[in-house]
């Protein structure tokens, strides 16, 4: 099984504005992503949980998205941006994939 | 204020305040997302149908257009007034400020819908049309919550991937909207014999899942409170307990003005008095991100609605009859 | 036509347009799909205990088991019928085209229940097997797409991991399968007087829950309307509105010639022409993954189920009288 | 034995077979999650709430005191019994005989339901005291469990993160007794006049409700024996059919000396006899986590629930029956 | 705490076809694997909702599971073949974990 | 974009045992976690599905925190005392972030 490296990226972000990243994604190339539901986390030392938080307000998701280098560049340029205003964290992985010329 | 003694010993306070003092107290049960806000769509729905159908008996009259105008009027005054209070009292920023008078200037459908439960404990009925109002002041809130936090400020470039039309969708057509005037529609359209098959689902079961989602909405409101009072400081926590009644006293005297029925004044004060915290803090992670959610989260959901449910509801009956006494 | 007029003005319907209609308009509502999920599973267990329970009351007549058959051999043939149709008038693959015949085959649970509340409001009273009958179509039509997609082709190895047996299970065992014909034959054993206290659930409820389902219905296909459309052909658009009344007209006949009541008319015709949007895709998605979700969905969910449930019901209920007053 | 037919006839039994028959079957079918936690909450409420207002008409007399008393009794005692049984009969380590063992101590508040229904059904009134019982029942078996746990082991350094408070929290405040003690205490408070309106609520739908949540249930605990009995060996599978019947006889003779009623002997049986699978697996993963799920699980939910359900009630309120005579 | 190097396979793929990856990763070895559900997602010029999709039909899952490079090769030669039939994307990364003996 | 390399824990552990790994994560100094819910899973032999499992005993969630080295290495010590009693396993992987000083 031949494998070709990509990137990997996994944005957790406030529900409310997932859409707008999944737009950014989809501006700069990236062929396609997935959004996971989250549960509850922590961040900047609050705790909280999806089950008990009636507003969409606290609530993240996670957007996982894999595509090419400059793909990713170019989003990532356009990710920092929505996360100079709303709540979220980017982080970027090498992974390995089977048919590169879907990506 | 026997019937306030009897509104806060009925079943659905009683289990609103069982949610609240479990969170409190740290238990971690929870009803599951999915199941509540399925059963808020079931409460929107049969509040809508139900205001619907009564709107069909009577004709429109001007006290009618009246009532939505001052509803209207209210969402778009209320959030000035509490913007202008916690720029003096407190040290909230311009856009933590803005954001916060958007949800005193919105409503809470259940707060709404359990004032309607206490004021037919009461002996008074309140119009069909009262749910239309609350429909109505769900939006006009946040334009001025939105002008005041832009004013004087240079214009910011708009966020990546933001969309144009998508805080327009998210306000105008989020579910609550979208079912309480749909289903106020269809229950104006098929009528009261139209929707004579549905009444046992709508009508019957009611109350009972008011007391289902009331249990749930205090496991809410307590733990909102446990997680959120920390960062509040006593300005903006005392905030949420008198400007409910600042908005209840002012509509109080609309309603005089306006020779409302007590029924119906109860419930345009207590939607007055009520502050959003479903679709307000939606739209505000839309259009003013910047402003802290843990400030007016806390506030509308932690402080002002379980103080409404409580409190609040008896007081705003009781104001709502001196209005009436007042014009009477 | 003024029962036509007032099937379109229940609430049942105007919930569905309404959510049809605020997902066209790109609303962000959306009921979540546990809920929605545990809501279909009441409706199918209390149309199964129903029909189960009329059964119970009548022997079994040769009628019935006439249309049984009747049933079974229409989900058979149908997709043959729209197969060679699709072959003809579009472009799609073959698998493609089987696929999409499956879905025309079996049956719409959902719409089945529009239809009988309908029928119900026109004055005829359905009998208790039309419930079996919608059960044993549901399969059928999966077989003969096989049999058409394989037909004069080289056979394909099985892929990694698929298990003898799955496919069986996903078809045989489905949920509408299980609680369909389980609480059929529940009602049969129980009876009326066995079922008497779980009635104020399972028939007090069941219009009112079946706005809400509905209305999700509705948001489910104007959204797969406005997803899917793109992708479709003119030519593969009108299938999805000439197909229905084809096979109608086609079970309109049967029905004459069987001699069947209006309100049993009603319904198989009804069932012949509603197409799977739940069970058939699911499968299809095991047995023929080549074929492409977004043809066969669009066009069940997104076009002929609303097709039905809103112009298609009433017509299906005239045709129903026509084969009566023929055969009467 | 008329009874214990039509009990195993009641639509009730019947969806619970069908959901464990489909389960065995490997149907892939399910109920979500957040649906059936939704509804097991609105069970709890129910009962919780005729409890309270059944309890609300009569005082506090000195033999519900002793059903209260006994019930906790029983709830400490029976898992020393079954302790020593598990180590006798089986291979389980200490750790897993205890946590096991518990179980067995504590109750199914599912079985509790449906042992309610069925007592009914065959002409008895249990008291609203028997609800009460049921929730202080939940507990005690768990510390019995940690003594024997523990005892004459070394004490082990306490597991990372782990925070006073937390199993208390977990075991005290978990939604079973949240719900059902509130519950109880808000039906106690409002009375019949006062539940009056969420009456149709909570009392019209109840057992449909629970036809729903027993195909749920029989599809949990169908798959649970699919899916552990591999990992059992015989003596630990028949420990899950004797030890309900040997609680079972023993607080039979406790009714027989309380000189206690039918209705209310057969629910104290029944309490004793239950297994919990639902709070208690959730306090052993936090205070005994090196005991296996798949041994207590597979038993009490796999094994003795279903027993219960099926066998066990109607011999349970035989034996209720005799205890009465014997008294009488 | 001494680390170990080994494989990570994240498959998204459509929901009806999960249990078949499942087995082939069980076939393969693997010795365990954790399924999260999605929410929503992009792919083919497609973006698909779940709570708006009333069938299985454009659902896609998340499998995660971890293992040695022997294994893992053997696994993904067999995904190759359920997603020439089936819809996903699958990738792979290293991951380092504690207790090698248990992959 | 500048890219600032940092570790990213991936924790898959029983459901009631998350809130401890969480509380260890708050300790050793992480500056946030996301829990994400997971539907279905096999390891030890056994298969097991969220939908059909009415106790949370053999639930597992996934929890992903990202930090710096040292925490990580400071909470990975803990989490290794968690996985002692409890069902769990645990990943670290390597990830790229923008803003360092978040983390
Ligand atoms: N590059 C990608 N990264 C993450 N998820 C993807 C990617 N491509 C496809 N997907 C997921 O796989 C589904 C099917 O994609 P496709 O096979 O391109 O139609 C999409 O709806 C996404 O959920
Ligand atoms: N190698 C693995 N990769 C991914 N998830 C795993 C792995 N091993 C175990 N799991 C998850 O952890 C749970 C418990 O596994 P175990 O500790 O092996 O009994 C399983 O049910 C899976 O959900
Ligand atoms: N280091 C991190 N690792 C994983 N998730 C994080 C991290 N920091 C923040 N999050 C997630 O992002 C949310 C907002 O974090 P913050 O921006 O720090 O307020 C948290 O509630 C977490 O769900
Ligand atoms: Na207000
Ligand atoms: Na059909
Ligand atoms: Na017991």
């Amino acid at each position: 099984m031949e494998l070709h490296r990509k990137r990997r990226i996994e944005l957790i972000i406030e529900r409310m504005a997932y859409k707008r990243a999944c737009r950014v994604l989809e501006q700069a190339g990236m062929t396609g992503y997935t959004v996971l539901p989250s549960m509850a986390g922590f961040g900047g030392g609050n705790r909280w949980s999806r089950d008990t938080d009636i507003s969409a307000a606290s609530d993240m998701v996670v957007v996982i998205s894999i595509g090419d280098d400059d793909k990713v560049d170019a989003a990532l340029d356009q990710i920092a941006n929505i996360l100079g205003s709303h709540i979220g964290v980017v982080s970027v992985s090498n992974v390995d994939v089977m048919r590169p010329e879907r990506f | 204020m026997d019937t306030a003694l009897s509104t806060l010993l009925s079943p659905i306070i009683l289990f609103f305040m069982l949610g609240m003092g479990a969170a409190l107290l740290r238990s971690q049960m929870s009803v599951p997302e999915a199941f509540s806000k399925g059963l808020s769509i079931y409460l929107m729905m049969a509040i809508g149908l139900k205001g619907g159908v009564e709107m069909s008996k009577n004709p429109l009259t001007t006290e009618v257009i009246l009532v939505l105008a001052a509803g209207i009027v209210l969402s778009f005054a209320i959030p000035a007034l509490a913007f202008v209070l916690l720029k003096f009292t407190t040290r909230l920023s311009r856009t933590d400020a803005a954001a916060t008078a958007a949800h005193y200037g919105s409503i809470s459908i259940v707060t709404f819908v359990a004032a309607t439960e206490a004021v037919r404990l009461s002996g008074f009925e309140p119009g069909g049309h009262l749910v239309a109002t609350a429909a109505l002041m769900e939006t006009p809130a946040i334009i001025t919550a939105l002008i005041l936090a832009h004013q004087g400020q240079k214009a910011r470039g708009d966020i990546a991937g933001s969309e144009r039309g998508e805080l327009v969708r998210e306000v105008l057509l989020n579910a609550s909207v979208v079912v309480l005037v749909g289903a106020l529609i269809i229950g104006w359209i098929a009528g009261e014999d139209g929707t004579a098959n549905v009444q046992p689902f709508f009508t019957g079961l009611f109350q009972g899942v008011l007391c289902l989602f009331l249990l749930d909405m205090g496991l809410n409101a307590g733990r909102g409170l446990r997680q959120g009072w920390r960062q509040m400081t006593v300005s903006t926590f005392v905030f949420g307990l008198y400007m409910p009644l600042i908005s209840a006293v002012i509509t109080a005297g609309v309603c005089a003005v306006l020779g409302l029925p007590v029924g119906d004044a109860a419930l345009l004060i207590t939607l007055a008095a009520s502050a959003s915290y479903i679709a307000v803090p939606a739209a505000m992670r839309l259009a003013l991100p910047e402003a802290k959610p843990s400030v007016y989260l806390t506030l509308s959901l932690g402080v002002t609605f379980p103080f409404n449910v409580t409190v609040g509801i008896p007081i705003y009956i009781f104001l709502a009859q001196q209005a009436a006494s007042l014009s009477g």
